[in-house]
């Protein structure tokens, strides 16, 4: 990974505080993302990670905080506006659509790239069709790009869990993002598979030039393949820095060793 | 004001039926999922098993008591409907188990289907009357308050008092009795309560069993008002607003509920289908329940829906 | 068993983005259509036509539509007829009031009015969903009916409340044959089921199926949930619209609210669901079905009673027929959810595996 | 485009690089090349694949490519390995194609061995394993890839990617047009045109140099004899290295036009077999193995009916099939009959699913394959026949002709082909076809062709009283009992394999009293049979030791006692004793060359103390074996393993 430069700060986030009713999911959080980085958050379970994917993305807005994208203030970016800004993402529990095959799956995550309107659509030759054909090229390379050739046109409810994760990637990837946020890639993945998804997160970086934020529960790979990781705690920041740095933090270590024992 | 107050009086009594039917719907989706179309026809059914049977009865056993044969009446009819309730569960629900719920819901339509079939091939298809005594001359209240007085039908008030006791009475079931606790155990959580090894098939049968009594209830009610005939499974529709209004999973929204669609319709029906063709007491339920959903997704007591990524 | 699909290679998106990429279920198909056109007006006497046929015809145009909603979207509808009484009521309106217009002309705008009033009662389905929608969109099969019969300037007055038009002329083509109306019909049908095909397989389609699939994940990608949500009501009502008018102008001739009821709604329901939720060709399907079911029933139960010495009244197979339909739709949905779509689909998988079993 | 432009200034098609510019001049527009990438048939024809090629050769010429230098190509079947065969020739060098699977060491003795200075790989993993011997390897100056892919960090200056050099090569092309055609006018038909190593069932490879004249001679032999034309479609899925892909993915597809499809990747070629649906296969015995014991699989879980259905007309075609296939009288107009309806219901269909409904020859070589299973292929109306060759013949020396199919023999020799029975038993083979010589192995060379110009085959057999030609051992594998009696390993090793519940076998004998034999069981077709018997197993080696599994192959063993005792020759050498190995014989551990031949010698050695028991009486052996696994770590397995003892047949007199 010699060759990636890590650039500016893309994504700003600023004492960020989130509750549900009483519960306080994440309490004055500040982090910022910087351009090509992987950038990690961890933590154990119930620490908030995954609100903080939320918040990002736009699907909670927290009460309290700013999100500032490429120079742009975003405190109140909804989902879509998020897409828009070049934000995707992947899901924890997998959230495909099943009853689409995994071609289509994918497709569906070039519709902000695709302009055909209603009546184009339903007369179909012509720019409906043009459109389509052109987007189906992007598609299959991404196809190509994460080795799924041999499934493209299989219903994904059929998939095996680790293949669904990798359609999850692919339509995220068919976005274009800028910005690739991934909510436990790894989870409930053999040794084998994991390794397959470091490769692919690897080379989507690298190829693409995409940032990549990921969260993970246990340290393991995630240690190896990001540049700097935020740990949280019950809903507080309690470490930042290089993987080495965050690995020697106290408050890391506790918070590991009570969660896990 | 005195007219004010009588509508409003008559939409209380109906709305009290309405709850008594959309307290069905609310039974079984609780326990299964199930949104119960067939409350109609459970409702018809029942009304004509009653009718029949009270007609049936005094002649097979050559009693000439009325209150006996209705007593009987009633308890076949009970049998009837637990009898409908297992043949329900048995040779349908079980089988969709984890269906999606547009399928159920068909499901329950196709059901509706067979019991309309059933009951008027074997109870007949004409209108029969239902006489369990209920009485039938008006009473004029609160006289020295109005001039003239407000007009109360009886019977509505009857059927309001019989409504609210077995609202009571499903209460006391559900809070106090273990079969009770189950049931909402299951309403809670299916996996959760199979697991502590509450039968889930059983409860189905239960609940739906509850349901037929409600139905037939309402059905002996309804049916000594306008005579136990085919019509009265529409009685279903004119309960789904309150339903949504209430909230699918809430007992207490299927009263209130009931109560709010009740004075509704009959004050819009009053006040306001003068001016525009009248008849409008179905749809005007149907948009009261609409507009409030726009701002209450989930019903007045539906638990709230929050989306999980 | 049929197919031989070696050699059928693609060598462009063009070819493998087909309806029918594989070449026998597109001869199949044209050849379907072809008899459609051209034998069956010669081999069908008036009575299949008016009973079987064109009924046939235009609750598969309805049928399509529903399925565009409930199928590809997932919002479950119960007042479908409203929009097809809509359609066929905006239809007659564009007819009589403006003069010159085209029977065509007033048959689209109908289907345009209809997603109009579409788009108006799909706004709840952007705050509630499931079954609280389904409960929600009977308000507009209740109004509808009501406004229908009680407010006269839809109806222009007419004092029985029914209405009635003459013979539609299509660019010089004077549709009142059984023959007429059936070639009509069919034509209507196959163009918007080639439409509507196109929606489900190209973007708009997508964005359906993904609202319907998982909402949350579908907004994250760039769906918003109002456009695809309302875009499907209003292709939902347009079609029904459509179908409404070619209801009350082709098949009835004259008709009353009652021709749109409830159990319109619940019959097109029907339709897609045991036809098959999701599948162009389940609308067909469903429509065959609960076309020709009771027919059938009707014309077999006095049968089945003679056999057994049983003397059947009309009011008994009515209510013999109404039992047998709904333990059919249960047995349905016990057998095959997915409709006779996917039973369909199931067998020509096994044809095209043959002699494998799977 | 002009004549003296495009290089075939002598008008003759007798270099590779004249073909190919033939076919972009005569037949521009038809395809040549076509590979599923992206989801779709991608497809070249003739003359794009011409320019594609000159450009590649362009470049390769700009980094300093010589006539007379070796190129290697290691990857799949992608196109554009192909293209730099035929790019590499252009310019008067040699393309050595590798087996892409071999491992680090292996490939550093060919690239060593072949003074390779040029090497173009299909992508990062190739890539990786030349940075992990380049070392090794003083010669190699250039590495080129396919798929540029995760090689954007290797700041290596002697890494290109193949765009680049291509793109490179336009540019030199246009300031040079002259450069190609004079390079292609050098060429001559005795050059050397490719190099392929031979796997070596003893020894290291040897690199056997073939010249144009041979290789096109052997390939115009082939598309003669099955009236090729440039309308067929084949599948190029077999290693590049195999003389066999070589013979029809290469040579034959420039000879007779035709066009070759590359499969997307190695876990969809059934799928990309269906779709293309080749008019041309070819594919070793073990290929069509697979495909019968997975139909044979796939028809169990059939209904009832669907089965009875099934096996009642592959008995008819049984019956009859290849007899209707040759086209041979004799045949009873109800048998025609039924044949038609099976074809209907279960030929049809079938040789639809397994792709092979276009096909209108194929060709098996490589091994022997069983009669069942030819008998099969035919009987479906899949005109499969078996060819005998070897690399170091171009691979064509006998075809079965059209209509003279026999179950048990490789055919007559191919036009201009002699082949000749040395009093050894040797099959001995002259003719143009035969390779120029082994690389830098004048030794080797002198060893195979002896004085009077004989290739040496190295495999036993002999003619029968129809000229056709029946191999029955490799020569040096055939011995003799202590007692006497001819005894040929592999004969009885392949009627054993038949068996679809017998993967692999070797037998022992020579020098012994009597034959005893190795097997390794079909891991699926035995998995299967024991999951329809409910036998619980957790793994090979467990499975290989139940009681009821050595049964079932006691019982195969058996069948081919009495099958031999029928034959005068052989009925002496039936199986005494043998024993179910508990690992499966593996490339990876030596004990298979990477054609998953036996290397014989290598595994009684290695099982010395397995042969031991087996001639000692013992009912039992203890044996620990290191294995390696896939991904390169190594382990260990251990087993009691049972010896089990056969019943033998009297010898019967042959009949007269």
């Amino acid at each position: 990974m010699s060759g990636r430069k890590i650039g500016e700060v893309i994504l700003d986030l600023k004492n960020i505080s989130l509750s549900f009713g009483g519960v306080k999911a994440l309490q004055n959080i500040s982090f910022d993302v910087r351009e090509h980085e992987i950038r990690a958050i961890i933590g154990p379970n119930g620490a908030g990670k995954s609100s903080m994917l939320n918040v990002i993305n736009g699907v909670y807005r927290p009460q309290e905080g700013d999100i500032i994208l490429r120079g742009v203030h975003h405190a109140n970016m909804d989902s879509y506006g998020a897409a828009k800004a070049g934000l995707a993402r992947t899901f924890q529990n997998i959230a495909l659509f099943k009853g689409m095959s995994v071609l289509d799956n994918i497709m569906t995550g070039r519709n902000l790239k695709m302009k055909a309107n209603m009546l184009q659509q339903a007369i179909w030759f012509g720019v409906a069709q043009r459109e389509e054909l052109a987007h189906r090229l992007k598609v299959e390379e991404i196809i190509d790009f994460l080795e799924i050739q041999h499934i493209r046109k299989t219903p994904v409810g059929r998939l095996p869990y680790g293949l669904q994760k990798r359609v999850d990637l692919a339509r995220a990837l068919a976005m274009e993002p800028q910005i690739l946020l991934l909510d436990e890639p790894m989870a409930g993945m053999n040794v084998e598979e994991k390794q397959d998804m470091c490769r692919f997160i690897l080379d989507v970086n690298d190829q693409f030039g995409t940032t990549v934020v990921l969260i993970e529960h246990d340290m393991g790979v995630v240690m190896d393949i990001s540049d700097r990781v935020v740990v949280l705690d019950y809903g507080k920041k309690i470490g930042d820095g290089t993987p080495d740095e965050v690995r020697a933090n106290p408050d890391v270590i506790s918070a590991y060793l009570g969660a896990s024992h | 004001m005195a007219f004010f107050l009588e509508t409003l009086l008559g939409g209380l009594m109906s709305g009290m039926l309405y709850s008594l039917v959309a307290l069905g719907f609310v039974l079984i989706f609780k326990a299964s999922g199930v949104f119960n179309f067939a409350q109609g026809a459970m409702v018809l059914f029942a009304a004509l098993s009653m009718a029949r049977f009270s007609e049936w009865i005094p002649q097979w056993l050559g009693i000439d008591n009325l209150f006996m044969a209705n007593v009987l009446a009633f308890a076949v009819s009970i049998l009837v409907m637990f009898a409908v309730a297992w043949l329900v569960e048995r040779l349908v629900l079980r089988h969709l188990v984890n269906q999606e719920g547009a399928t159920l819901l068909m499901a329950t339509l196709g059901i509706a289907y067979v019991l309309d079939g059933v009951g008027q091939t074997v109870f007949g298809s004409g209108i029969y009357k239902i006489d369990v005594g209920m009485p039938k001359e008006p009473v004029m209240m609160l006289e020295s308050v109005f001039e003239g007085g407000i007009l109360i039908n009886k019977e509505d008030f009857v059927a309001a008092f019989i409504s609210a006791l077995l609202v009571v009475a499903l209460s006391i079931f559900f809070q106090k009795t273990s079969t009770g606790r189950a049931l909402r155990a299951v309403a809670d959580d299916h996996q959760a309560a199979q697991s502590i090894g509450i039968p889930l098939n059983r409860i189905w049968v239960i609940v739906w069993c509850v349901a037929g009594i409600t139905a037939l209830v309402a059905g002996v009610i309804w049916g000594s008002k306008l005579g136990a005939q085919f019509s009265l499974s529409t009685v279903a529709l004119r309960a789904l607003p309150v339903v949504i209004l209430g909230g699918l999973t809430s007992v207490p929204g299927a009263i209130i509920g009931g109560l709010i669609i009740g004075v509704g319709e009959k004050l819009s029906e009053v006040y306001l289908g003068p001016y525009v063709g009248g008849g409008i007491e179905i749809w005007f339920a149907y948009m009261l329940a609409l507009v409030f959903l726009l701002f209450r997704p989930q019903g007045l007591f539906g638990e709230k829906i929050i989306d999980r990524v | 068993m049929f197919y031989r699909e070696n050699g059928q290679f693609k060598t462009s998106y063009k070819s493998d983005q087909q309806i029918f990429p594989i070449p026998q279920d597109r001869w199949a198909i044209f050849a379907i259509i072809a008899f459609a056109f051209f034998a069956i007006p010669f081999m069908v006497d008036e009575y299949l036509f008016r009973a079987i046929l064109i009924p046939f015809l235009i609750l598969s145009l309805a049928a399509l539509g529903v399925n565009i909603l409930v199928g590809y979207c997932g919002q479950i509808t119960l007042g479908a007829g409203a929009f097809m009484a809509v359609g066929a009521y905006a239809a007659y309106n564009f007819l009589i009031r403006v003069s010159g217009m085209p029977a065509l002309g007033a048959i689209l705008l109908g289907g345009f009015t209809a997603a109009a009033v579409g788009i108006v009662f799909g706004i709840p389905s952007l705050r509630v969903r499931g079954l609280y929608l389904a409960v929600a969109t009977l308000a507009a099969q209740f109004f509808w009916d009501w406004a229908f019969l009680r407010v006269k300037w839809f109806t222009n007055d007419a004092s029985s409340g029914s209405v009635s038009v003459a013979d539609i002329d299509v660019f010089g083509w004077i549709v009142n044959t059984p023959t007429d109306k059936y070639l009509f019909c069919l034509g209507t049908l196959v163009v918007f089921s080639f439409m509507a095909k196109n929606l489900v397989r190209g973007n708009m389609g997508r964005q359906w199926m993904a609202i319907r699939d998982m909402d949350v994940a579908a907004t994250v990608i760039g769906i918003r949930p109002l456009y695809a949500k309302l875009s499907a009501f209003a292709v939902s009502s347009f079609y029904l619209g459509v179908a409404g008018a070619l209801w009350g102008m082709i098949n009835l001739g004259s008709w009353e609210p009652a021709a749109f009821s409830i159990d319109r709604s619940f019959q097109l329901l029907f339709m897609v669901i045991i036809g098959g939720l999701g599948a162009i060709a389940g609308s067909f399907f469903g429509a065959a079905f609960i076309v020709i079911l009771p027919i059938f029933l009707n014309q077999i139960l006095p049968v089945i009673g003679g056999l057994f010495g049983l003397e059947v009244s009309i009011a008994l197979v009515s209510h013999v027929e109404i039992m047998i339909f709904g333990a059919l739709i249960v047995f349905f949905l016990i057998v095959e959810p997915h409709g006779i779509a996917r039973l369909w689909s199931t067998g020509r998988e096994k044809l095209r595996l043959w002699p494998f079993p799977h | 485009m002009a004549a003296s432009q495009s290089g075939l200034a002598s008008g003759q098609l007798d270099t590779f690089p004249r073909l190919l510019l033939n076919h972009a001049a005569t037949r521009g527009e038809r395809p040549a090349t076509r590979e599923k990438y992206l989801g779709i048939w991608q497809t070249w024809n003739w003359s794009q694949v011409a320019a594609e090629v000159r450009a590649m050769a362009c470049g390769l010429a700009e980094l300093g490519f010589k006539r007379g230098d070796n190129l290697a190509l290691i990857g799949d079947n992608r196109p554009r390995l192909y293209w730099a065969m035929c790019a590499a020739q252009m310019l008067g060098g040699v393309p050595v194609p590798m087996y892409q699977d071999a491992v680090a060491t292996e490939m550093a003795f060919v690239l060593t061995d072949g003074a390779i200075r040029f090497a173009i790989v299909e992508d990062q993993e190739q890539v990786d394993k030349l940075l992990e011997i380049k070392e090794q390897c003083p010669d190699l100056q250039h590495i080129l890839y396919d798929d540029a892919r995760g090689m954007r960090h290797y700041t290596q200056t002697w890494l290109q990617g193949l765009d680049e050099v291509m793109a490179m090569g336009r540019i030199h092309d246009k300031n040079q047009p002259d450069f190609i055609p004079g390079e292609v006018a050098k060429g001559s038909p005795q050059d050397v045109a490719v190099m392929l190593y031979t796997s070596g069932t003893t020894g290291k490879p040897k690199g056997v140099c073939q010249t144009h004249e041979t290789f096109i001679a052997a390939a115009q032999s082939g598309v003669g004899f099955d009236h090729l034309t440039d309308q067929e479609d084949i599948l190029s899925y077999l290693p590049m290295a195999w003389v066999g892909d070589h013979l029809f993915s290469y040579a034959q597809a420039l000879v007779a036009g035709f066009t070759i499809n590359c499969p997307e990747s190695g876990d969809t070629v059934m799928t990309d077999l269906r779709e293309i649906g080749p008019t041309y296969y070819f594919a070793p015995p073990r290929v069509f193995e697979n495909l019968l014991t997975t139909v044979m699989i796939r028809m169990e879980d059939a209904g009832a009916l669907k089965r009875g259905m099934f096996h009642y007309f592959m008995a008819v075609a049984k019956r009859c099939g290849s007899d209707i296939l040759d086209a041979k009288p004799g045949v009873s107009a109800a048998d025609r009959l039924l044949y038609a309806l099976g074809n209907l219901l279960v030929y049809g269909p079938l040789r639809n699913v397994l792709g092979m409904s276009r096909i209108r020859v194929a060709y098996t070589a490589g091994a022997a394959i069983g009669p069942d299973l030819f008998r099969f292929y035919r009987s479906i109306g899949v005109n499969l026949k078996q060819l005998y060759g070897a690399t170091e013949t171009c691979a064509a020396v006998c075809l079965q002709p059209d209509r003279e199919i026999k179950f048990d023999s490789v055919g007559k020799p191919a036009p201009g082909v002699e082949v000749r029975i040395a009093d050894s038993g040797e099959v001995l083979v002259r003719g143009k076809l035969l390779l120029k010589e082994y690389y830098k192995r004048p030794d080797a060379t002198a060893e195979a062709i002896d004085a009077e110009g004989w290739f040496h085959t190295g495999d036993a057999g002999f003619f029968d009283e129809d000229g056709h030609l029946k191999i029955i051992d490799r020569a040096k594998d055939v011995g003799k009992l202590a007692h006497g009696a001819i005894f040929a390993p592999n004969y009885i090793e392949n009627k054993l394999k038949f068996f679809q519940y017998i993967k692999e076998a070797v037998c022992f004998g020579h020098d012994r009293d009597m034959v005893c034999a190795f097997v390794n069981i079909d891991m699926g077709a035995v998995g299967n049979w024991a999951e329809r018997r409910g036998l619980p197993y957790s793994g090979y080696t467990d499975l290989a030791g139940k009681r009821e599994v050595l049964e079932l192959i006691r019982e195969c063993v058996e069948q081919v006692n009495a099958d031999l005792s029928h034959d005068a020759m052989v009925a002496e050498t039936q199986i005494h004793r043998f024993m179910v190995l508990h690992k499966e014989l593996d490339p990876d551990d030596d004990e298979l060359t990477r054609t998953r031949k036996v290397r014989r010698g290598f595994v009684a050695e290695k099982y010395g103390v397995l042969i031991d028991a087996l001639y000692s009486g013992k009912t039992s052996q203890f044996i620990e074996t290191q294995v390696k696994f896939e991904d390169g770590r190594t382990g260990k397995v251990s087993a009691d393993l049972v010896i089990c003892d056969v019943k033998t047949f009297p010898v019967m007199k042959k009949a007269a």
